[in-house]
């Protein structure tokens, strides 16, 4: 069939499949539930961080988090619109956000205990996101790929953000030293189960891959994250509290101990310490909204009566 | 230089707090589109905040709260996190809560035309860097205004339930509104210098303005009986340190990790 | 006519009128406007202090802030009852408060803005309070006399934590001095205004105190609460912010200043810092609480219905 | 005497945070009555967690957060007021947000029932005066759960909003009720001394009840699906000093007056 034969010679070249072209409605049904998941993550990681930006500790800062998070919800803007290239709306991917029918990143399940998490959000959570997103920029879906070309820039400037905070933070007191290596103490685990499950039980890789949905594995990207990171743990003078973490000189990479998955698996089936609070929060917010959704929308139709009259 | 320095505290303090309080609507917001603009208004007003703290800070130092031998915190951040709200000289306007998305509206609305008056006259200061301050607060405060205008008029003219909510906002913030064009003393001071505007000056115009905007929505200005102007405390408003029960406990969430580490460095 | 004459001579020998005692009808509405007046003065004035309970400074202080805001609750409770015996139901009351149809305390109407204000509450406004209740405690209606009993006394248990908190604070660091200053200065004035306006602008105080609902005048209640409050002024060592005030040795009576009669007009007509936002917190609560009095109704009823069936 | 005081805090923080909660229901209540009750409730809690947290500074005064030299503040105070979240140990359910008076009905019948539970067998405490705070505590705990009981019931079979309410309530809370059987190392090191208990032993007992109360009532306990058990964090949940996102809120705002005036008498 010479449909599909084309979109598998775009997709084999590394050419871009564009909204108007004919696919796969598998590819298709798999790349809206992975661009909306990664648009509700943007949106719902608003939340962890959102909550310190009314307690941030100097005006600088304030500045920069309050950017940062506005720059999420840029992210999930984005996102949203190139998952209506394919045929789905914002309303009804918020529908399924805010009824639990569709994910969002699991980091985002954890909550921010101190200041110190915004840095270490940005360093390893955007770190680890942006391990998974680079390869993304290259996606055979063009809006998506374009998408994340401009999130990814915007994510590495967060990531350095983050980085630059705890190593002031490190060069303050004895008591910011010890919030940021708290912190690092509880989002390691976390950061590295952003990449997935082992790649042994990832039945799905195979095909994004073939898609060019997905460009490496979940241990590949993984690793990639782990050898950038023990550097920089060691430039900020914290420790990572992983006891098997070393240099394997003959793999050329850090050997590291394994995440607790049991936990990953309570934490993706909503047991997390902020699941549930996370999507109330943004039901409320869009419940909260619908009356001023309906008044724009009843005035923008009433203005193009107007225009018509 | 005294004068200057009150003067830059209390157009900071305004843009500080209802920074703080707009930067409440993130991730609260009726679209991802509003939450943006929410916070882009926030972020310039806090802008403003930084430029005027420090500039207070510059003119007067003792207007820095002192803090202890060989802290690293900045005068702006020393001003923003180490004073109490008896010390704060914003307007209660900016300190009132949220409320829903008509209160915000309609407070919104108030607030950037009556400042976009100030920094207009502002740009004439005899200070240059208030006046460079001013320059490019009109700019970031035009929009913030138009911004407020369209949605009040999209909200008057949307559905039944968007017209009763405004109509319900107007009783809430009008009476704040007086207050705004009350001179304090030092405002009368540093306009008499040129550095600063009387906010008498501008009663007329921004009343012109938001009646302006009331008619284009079809709405009447809340009447005074209904909804009586908030009067002075001990003969004092927001000007003179004097606020509602809300600044306090405003103050106490935003200052609580600066003033947790009064050695930190962030 | 002889239910008016006995009435007349039960009041003039200073006996009480009970509930199924006869009454004028203008004696009857006088009093359910005072005791609702009371009773819903009792009921707003749990908010400026309730705003510090979750601040209270030591849990001593919390504990005894939130038996007081209580007792005021109870005194709500108290005196809603004796109205309740002049055919008034509590309901109608709240409306009545919550629509702005009845008044309160116009010393409610101003915020707490520090914890001092606490002390001073119950020091100069639970002091002027007392004044003008103590005479009530023999006034002519039996309910409202007993009521006042036992308000008053909870009321001068009041007065002295309030005292006790501020001569605390006194002894305690400059900066807490200089709160209990500040916080005189703003209470000082409105508690004057407590005792309502001079006499001369008083035109209800001769049938009230004909009715023996009243037994003291404005400007006699306000000058015995000058007098009261001076010495312990001085024993706390603050100074209360009236340059006028000195002991005149010829009338035996400390000469004040007037109170600025303007900004108590203002704050009666609904213009004071805090009367909307005192009527939207009662209403709020009100509102929020209607369906959970329906289902106690509802709950009622029908058990009832299972007792008789 | 470490174990003593550690797990004293642990009860004292659960008592002290909780009442917190409670005291902020005040003129707020759905009637005066049950605005009177919820502060006595919040009383008599307050009146315990200030037993608890002076018997913990009793027992081992290194758990006192240290303070400038001449500080009149007591260690019940410093101890309420100079620590940070972490330092914490009460379980997470007690800081949860009030939300409607469905939710706190729910969350008192809980957590009155869990600690009655509790301070039953610590009326046979090794600890003479943790003995005679249980034996306190018992009777005004049992009202607690009473007054929790008897609103539970009513909501449940008052009107189909009420009914409704408490429906959307039992979600809310049930996930946090597994934490309250954990036992933390302290718990059982307590336990295994005579002076504490390990709170896995009332599970049964707790269920029982609430179960009998959920019965009367007409309705089921959450499934487990739709409402999982809220999880640790980093291994550690409240009696580990792990907390939801809400304590530091509710500490900013109990701790503000306290820790500006560290040399302050109250």
């Amino acid at each position: 069939d010479g449909l599909a034969a084309d979109f598998e010679a775009t997709v084999a070249r590394g050419d871009r499949i564009e909204p108007r072209d004919w696919m796969p409605e598998k590819y298709r049904a798999t790349l809206v539930r992975q661009v909306a998941q990664h648009a509700h993550s943007e949106i719902i990681g608003m939340q962890p961080e959102g909550n310190w930006i009314t307690r941030a500790p100097s005006l600088r800062r304030k500045a920069i988090l309050l950017a940062k998070v506005q720059d999420e919800a840029g992210h999930g803007l984005y996102l949203y619109s190139a998952c209506e290239t394919l045929g789905v709306s914002r309303q009804e991917l918020t529908e399924k956000l805010v009824s639990g029918k569709q994910k969002y990143s699991s980091i985002f399940n954890y909550p921010t205990l101190s200041y110190a998490d915004v840095g270490t959000i940005g360093w390893l959570v955007d770190g680890a996101a942006i391990c998974n997103q680079v390869p993304l920029c290259r996606t055979s879906y063009g809006p998506y790929g374009r998408a994340m070309i401009r999130v990814c820039k915007e994510e590495s400037f967060h990531q350095r953000q983050g980085y630059e905070l705890l190593s002031t933070m490190m060069r303050g007191t004895d008591e910011q030293r010890a919030m940021v290596q708290e912190s690092v103490d509880r989002f390691w685990w976390p950061a590295l189960m952003m990449f997935g499950p082992p790649d042994a039980d990832s039945p799905n890789t195979a095909q994004s891959m073939a898609w060019g949905i997905k460009r490496d594995t979940n241990d590949e990207l993984r690793q990639k994250f782990v050898d950038m990171t023990v550097p920089q743990a060691a430039a900020l003078g914290v420790t990572l509290p992983d006891p098997e973490l070393r240099w394997d000189e003959e793999r050329g990479h850090h050997d590291f101990g394994s995440p607790d998955w049991d936990e990953f698996m309570t934490v993706v089936k909503g047991g997390g310490p902020c699941n549930a609070q996370r999507i109330a929060h943004r039901r409320a917010a869009h419940e909260d909204g619908e009356w001023v959704r309906d008044a724009a929308l009843a005035f923008a139709a009433r203005s193009r009566e107007q225009v018509r009259a | 230089a005294a004068t200057l320095a009150a003067y830059c505290l209390m157009l900071g303090d305004d843009a500080l707090v209802y920074s703080h309080r707009l930067s409440q609507w993130t991730s609260r917001a009726p679209d991802l589109e509003d939450d943006i603009a929410l916070a882009n208004i926030a972020l310039d007003l806090l802008g403003q905040a930084r430029l005027l703290l420090a500039r207070a800070a510059a003119a007067d130092p003792s207007v820095v709260p002192s803090l202890p031998a060989g802290s690293p915190v900045p005068p702006e951040d020393a001003l923003a996190f180490f004073r109490d709200d008896a010390a704060f000289r914003n307007v209660r306007l900016v300190e009132s809560e949220n409320g829903d998305f008509a209160v915000s509206t309609t407070r919104l609305l108030v607030v950037a035309t009556w400042r976009l008056a100030l920094l207009e006259r502002l740009t004439q200061s005899t200070d240059a860097v208030l006046r460079a301050i001013a320059v490019k607060g009109v700019k970031e405060v035009t929009y913030h205004r138009d911004y407020a205008g369209r949605w009040f008029v999209t909200l008057a003219q949307g559905t039944a339930e968007s017209r009763r909510r405004l109509e319900a906002a107007l009783p809430l913030v009008w009476p704040l509104v007086d207050e705004l064009f009350r001179t304090h003393p030092l405002e009368a001071a540093a306009a008499a210098q040129g550095v600063g505007v009387d906010p008498a000056t501008v009663d007329d115009e921004v009343r012109a303005v938001l009646a302006h905007v009331l008619a284009t929505a079809g709405l009447d200005a809340p009447d005074a009986t209904a909804a009586p102007s908030i009067g002075p405390v001990a003969g004092g408003t927001g000007r003179d340190g004097r606020h509602g029960e809300v600044l306090s406990r405003l103050l106490a969430e935003m200052q609580v990790v600066a003033r947790a580490h009064p050695m930190g460095r962030w």
